[in-house]
């Protein structure tokens, strides 16, 4: 076995080999499965957890405060204990909601977010799925989401939860598009939607360098639109805590309402590790031109840490625009998506094409 | 034609204007020495209140477990809240007549809204602000307090 | 033939339905509730229902004395506390005829100043609360604390002080004070440019609010809107400067008229007058003159039977004090004009056909404060 | 057993069970949301058929498209005290009666064909690239001109969708 942190491949198939040599076919695959939605569970919830807390630092060093610093070394246990409370509060019955569904919809929305991170490349060799049509995947579950809120707000039976259902309804629906169209610029550039080709294709330079201004559009339009599918400040009107009280989920508590929390972190997860993936290079180390020195010195770090490092930058600029812009009104969302953000994108595409045409790219 | 202007031109400002709001929290993210949050029990020590800090009303005793209170109850007239009850005594004089004195000075904090009546009215000053301020308690009657101490008799000076 | 499936034909677009905001409701800053009736998203009129905080306060003036009055009326608009207990206090002094030292006219115009500036920051925090962006709350309470230190220093208590009474001040102001309030200034100068990038040139906000909640120059005087919210649509209506109390008359500021009377108009009103306040504190806080803190006051007072009536400009529009008095240590009858029950009064007028983010913008704009409506 | 064909026997169960739930439902949005999980199931069978890319274009445009617009029209027209009244059997015996017979020919006609053991190892097939080229040839079997009519007539649908909305509120 060669374990390496640098490529985790052969570290992968020596499990493989060790499984299928000691267990019937079908047993290794159910152990394989089994093993990798344990690790992709942990993982789910350590970040999760993290990104609680450091969504609470974040914001408070912005708003000269100290946030979270009574529970451990700087308040690090606060989101665990936030989780103990909330596994151990009373799940309120709504009496006249339709429970099936009301019960149901916590769990749509985590699921969602839980099979996107499936394809997502961690490092080298450190990849559930790698699927042909990844960022096409990705795109696909995660649109699977809202149907979670809509569930969720029409079956609580409260009429905030409705309002803020809809508006979520309408915004989703609505970004989806620019969400998609600002991959497509940078499939155009990499020529596959595989996400192990596209991290390849950054060996030489990130695609937000390589792709000239469109790419940076792009990724511009990505960050604003996703931030938009994420339901996340300024576009959390869908939970509009000074309008709906907070929204789609006001009438959930306890470990249910943990879900929904658990899915918005994660979600945000998600989309910054493709914004990481797709333009800024994935766990592909920062390169220079020719300066030998300083990139074999990048080629140290690991690759996973690039990849979350690149992840939680992207995380820090979504939360610093949720801590410092005030909230769009539904009418201004839809603008903002249809007079700007489209029109914008698909120039942004032929612009591309043509510059992928010429071969005006690195 | 103008209108493309216009919608550039919006596009810019709006950036714009969005930039230098970003800048202003991106600021402060980066200078956590202007952080304004008082880290409370663990600053008990360095903690201190200005001198006029209302905090409750007390009644100063000197070394000689003696106040200046005379219990004549201006005090509890002066209080619009009834925050104040004075129980007199009446004790024997030496001269065989009979005096009143103060006996218990109760003071509900529960009550109290801080106005500063009764400090003002008070003709022998004998009331104070006290600087405590950690009142929380878990019990109400806990906050009804006799400002006299336990066998604490009237300065000699003070005179009716 | 009888319909197998009775499809559902009501329709939430054009259906109109109520939803209840408040009592407990995080834009209602405090407990008012309004049943504001929806189509969609747009609301077609509203009910505000006060009342749930009514403390009585008319009423328990009748048993009070003049003194004791006071910290009563700090209690009605706890963010301009020192503006109410000088309305009961010019109240009684003129009933009295007493004339009160220069020095204490001077502190009291200063501290009315600063507790305006107190009030609409806390405004501003929670203005920007409303729109969404939670970051304006902390930065608005930071610079806050430094007024609410300086009063904390001088009378003892940072938000209802009590600290005027009829003929002067409870205690002279603390010897660090004009030190203090200088340093502020300078501070709050500095600071105040971060509200502006912060929120004010945001260009989302000010989509949000510029032509939202119009209320013309006819309308805020028929309702009786006053304070900056009524300045916003051109009414001229200042109390400051139309019947100066205290110093105002030696001091020159402006009275700052908006045009439009829309949400944004209001909020500028109240970001224009945190400079403007800090002007007029500018100008007298080294000319405080020597003195006494407070005039020569009977132990009891008595005002002569008759109808007294006073007002000033609270930092949310004109308070008025009247009493009628049957010459009793006790009023016989005292009636508060509240800025705020008049603000409110036209929320329903200026939010018809907005959306919900909308009226909740505009609510945050009238800035009402609900222990003063329901007193 | 192989892992697929433990998977297709799961997959086909929630295709069935959720069917039948989403006929027989009186809540209509319960039953658009079985609508759902039949649909994710559907595009979790093509996944096991290695049709990646169909199975990407049914999560996206059926389970995210379709339903989420099914939901968000519910939403705004029913109530959630709303059930749909009990169908008499005078409705339910012919409606069987039709699905029965559907049922059958297409079972006949699935089981006439003979299936071949092996999954054809079809990667030339199921290709990304070569479903993408084949979009926009226009050779032989390529379908850019059955593209360009079909965005036509979405364009045509659009326009049509947009004069009818402006024409309902005046």
């Amino acid at each position: 076995m060669n374990f390496s942190i640098y490529d985790f491949t052969s570290f992968n198939q020596w499990i493989d080999k060790f499984l299928n040599d000691n267990l019937p076919a079908f047993w290794a695959v159910a152990v394989e499965m089994v093993i990798i939605g344990v690790a992709i569970l942990l993982f789910y919830a350590l970040v999760g957890l993290f990104l609680v807390y450091a969504e609470r630092k974040v914001c408070a060093f912005m708003q000269n405060r100290v946030g979270p610093n009574r529970v451990g070394p700087y308040g690090f246990f606060q989101t665990i204990a936030d989780f103990i409370k909330l596994m151990l509060k009373e799940l309120i019955y709504i009496k006249n909601a339709d429970q099936l569904l009301f019960n149901l919809a916590p769990f749509i929305v985590i699921i969602a977010s839980f099979m996107a991170i499936a394809a997502i490349p961690f490092a080298k060799g450190l990849h559930a799925i790698d699927f042909d049509i990844g960022v096409l995947y990705v795109i696909a579950v995660s649109s699977l989401g809202v149907v979670g809120i809509l569930l969720a707000g029409w079956s609580s039976n409260n009429k905030y939860s409705l309002i803020g259902a809809m508006r979520s309804g309408a915004q989703i629906v609505s970004y989806e598009l620019s969400v998609g169209l600002s991959l497509i610029t940078i499939i155009i550039l990499a020529g596959t939607m595989q996400f192990s080709e596209i991290v390849e294709g950054q060996r030489d330079g990130w695609f937000i360098f390589k792709g000239h201004i469109p790419a940076f559009i792009a990724f511009i339009i990505f960050l604003i639109s996703s931030t938009a599918e994420t339901n996340r400040g300024p576009f959390d009107l869908a939970e509009a805590e000074s309008e709906l009280t907070a929204g789609f989920h006001t009438e959930y508590s306890g470990i249910k309402f943990a879900f929904f929390f658990l899915a918005e972190y994660m979600n945000m997860f998600i989309v910054a590790s493709i914004a990481a993936t797709v333009f800024l290079g994935g766990w592909m180390p920062f390169h220079v031109g020719s300066w030998a020195g300083f990139n074999h010195v990048m080629d140290f770090i690991p690759p996973f840490v690039w990849y979350i490092g690149k992840t939680f930058f992207v995380i820090w600029v979504m939360m610093w625009f949720k801590w410092t812009f005030p909230r769009l009104r539904i009418d201004q969302l839809l603008t903002l998506e249809w007079k700007y953000l489209l029109p914008i994108n698909l120039v942004n595409i032929l612009i591309m094409a043509f510059i992928v045409l010429m071969g005006w790219h690195f | 034609m103008n209108s493309i202007f216009e919608y550039f031109a919006d596009i810019f400002h709006t950036v714009k204007s969005l930039l230098t709001g970003m800048k202003v929290t991106g600021r402060y993210f980066f200078s956590p020495w202007e952080i304004v949050t008082q880290q409370y029990p663990e600053n008990r020590k360095t903690l201190k209140m200005y001198d006029r800090f209302k905090g409750e009303v007390i009644m100063p005793h000197n070394d000689h477990n003696e106040h200046r209170c005379t219990g004549c109850g201006i005090c509890e007239t002066a209080c619009p809240n009834g925050t104040i009850e004075i129980i007199q005594a009446k004790i024997d004089m030496p001269d065989g007549k009979k005096k009143r004195i103060i006996d218990r000075h109760i003071y509900h904090l529960g009550m109290c809204t801080f106005c500063g009546l009764c400090i003002k009215a008070c003709p022998s000053d004998a009331l104070a602000w006290g600087q405590e301020f950690e009142h929380a308690v878990f019990d109400r009657s806990k906050l009804n307090k006799t400002l006299n101490q336990p066998g604490s008799s009237i300065i000699k000076d003070i005179v009716e | 033939m009888k319909e197998v499936i009775n499809l559902p034909v009501k329709n939430v677009e054009e259906e109109e339905y109520h939803i209840n905001m408040g009592p407990q409701h995080p834009s209602t800053h405090g407990v008012l509730r309004l049943v504001v009736s929806l189509q969609g998203e747009i609301v077609k009129s509203l009910k505000p229902h006060c009342g749930y905080i009514h403390r009585g306060i008319e009423k328990m003036c009748e048993k009070d004395t003049y003194p004791q009055i006071i910290h009563l009326t700090d209690r009605m608009d706890y963010l301009s506390a020192h503006i109410n207990n000088h309305a009961v206090c010019l109240l009684v002094e003129k009933a009295l005829e007493v004339e009160v030292p220069e020095r204490v006219k001077y502190i009291r115009t200063i501290i009315d100043e600063l507790n305006r500036i107190a009030s609409h920051q806390l405004w501003w925090c929670s203005f920007g609360m409303d729109m969404g962006g939670l970051t304006c709350y902390f930065y608005g309470l930071r610079d806050r604390e430094k007024i609410l230190d300086i009063f904390e220093e001088s009378f003892g208590s940072r938000l209802l002080h009590s600290s005027y009474t009829p003929g002067g001040l409870m205690m002279d102001i603390h010897p660090d004070f004009q030190k203090n309030v200088k340093a502020f200034i300078k501070y709050f100068r500095k600071k105040i440019r971060d509200y502006d990038d912060l929120l004010t040139g945001n260009m989302i906000m000010q989509m949000r609010t510029k032509g939202v909640g119009l209320l013309s120059k006819e309308d805020a005087i028929s309702y009786g809107v006053t304070g900056p919210s009524g300045r916003a649509s051109g009414f001229s209506c200042d109390v400051r400067k139309h019947h100066p109390y205290g110093v105002y008359d030696k001091v020159d500021f402006r009275e700052i008229l908006g045009t439009k009377g829309d949400t944004f108009e209001r909020y500028m009103m109240r970001m224009n007058e945190m400079h403007e306040s800090m002007r007029i504190i500018e100008q007298l806080i080294d000319n405080i003159p020597a003195g006494d803190y407070s005039a020569k006051m009977k132990a009891v007072l008595k005002l002569p039977a008759g109808e007294y009536y006073q007002r000033v400009e609270a930092s949310r529009g004109e308070l008025g004090v009247y009493c009628i008095s049957d010459g009793n240590k006790t009023p016989y009858r005292m009636k508060f004009r509240s800025p705020n029950f008049s603000n409110l009064s036209a929320l329903d007028h200026i939010s018809r056909g907005v959306k919900i983010a909308d009226l909740v913008a505009i609510g945050g704009s009238l800035d009402y404060v609900i222990p003063d409506i329901d007193r | 057993m192989t892992p697929n064909q433990l998977m297709f026997a799961i997959f086909s169960a929630v295709i069935i069970v959720f069917s039948i739930l989403t006929v027989t439902s009186r809540r209509i949005l319960r039953a658009a949301t079985f609508l759902l999980f039949v649909l994710v199931a559907t595009g979790g069978m093509y996944f096991l058929l290695r049709f990646n890319f169909l199975a990407a274009i049914q999560l996206t445009l059926y389970a995210g498209g379709i339903v989420v617009l099914i939901i968000f029209s519910i939403l705004l027209t029913s109530h959630i005290a709303e059930k749909l009244e009990k169908p008499d059997l005078k409705k339910i015996i012919p409606a069987f009666l039709v699905a029965a017979g559907g049922a059958l020919i297409t079972i006949a006609t699935i089981l006439q064909h003979k299936f071949p053991v092996e999954i054809a190892s079809g990667s030339e097939r199921t290709n990304i690239r070569v479903i993408a080229k084949s979009l926009i040839s226009t050779e032989k079997f390529g379908y850019a001109l059955p593209f360009e009519v079909i965005s036509i007539l979405l364009l045509a649908a659009m326009v049509g969708a947009i004069i009818l909305a402006k024409k309902r509120k005046d």
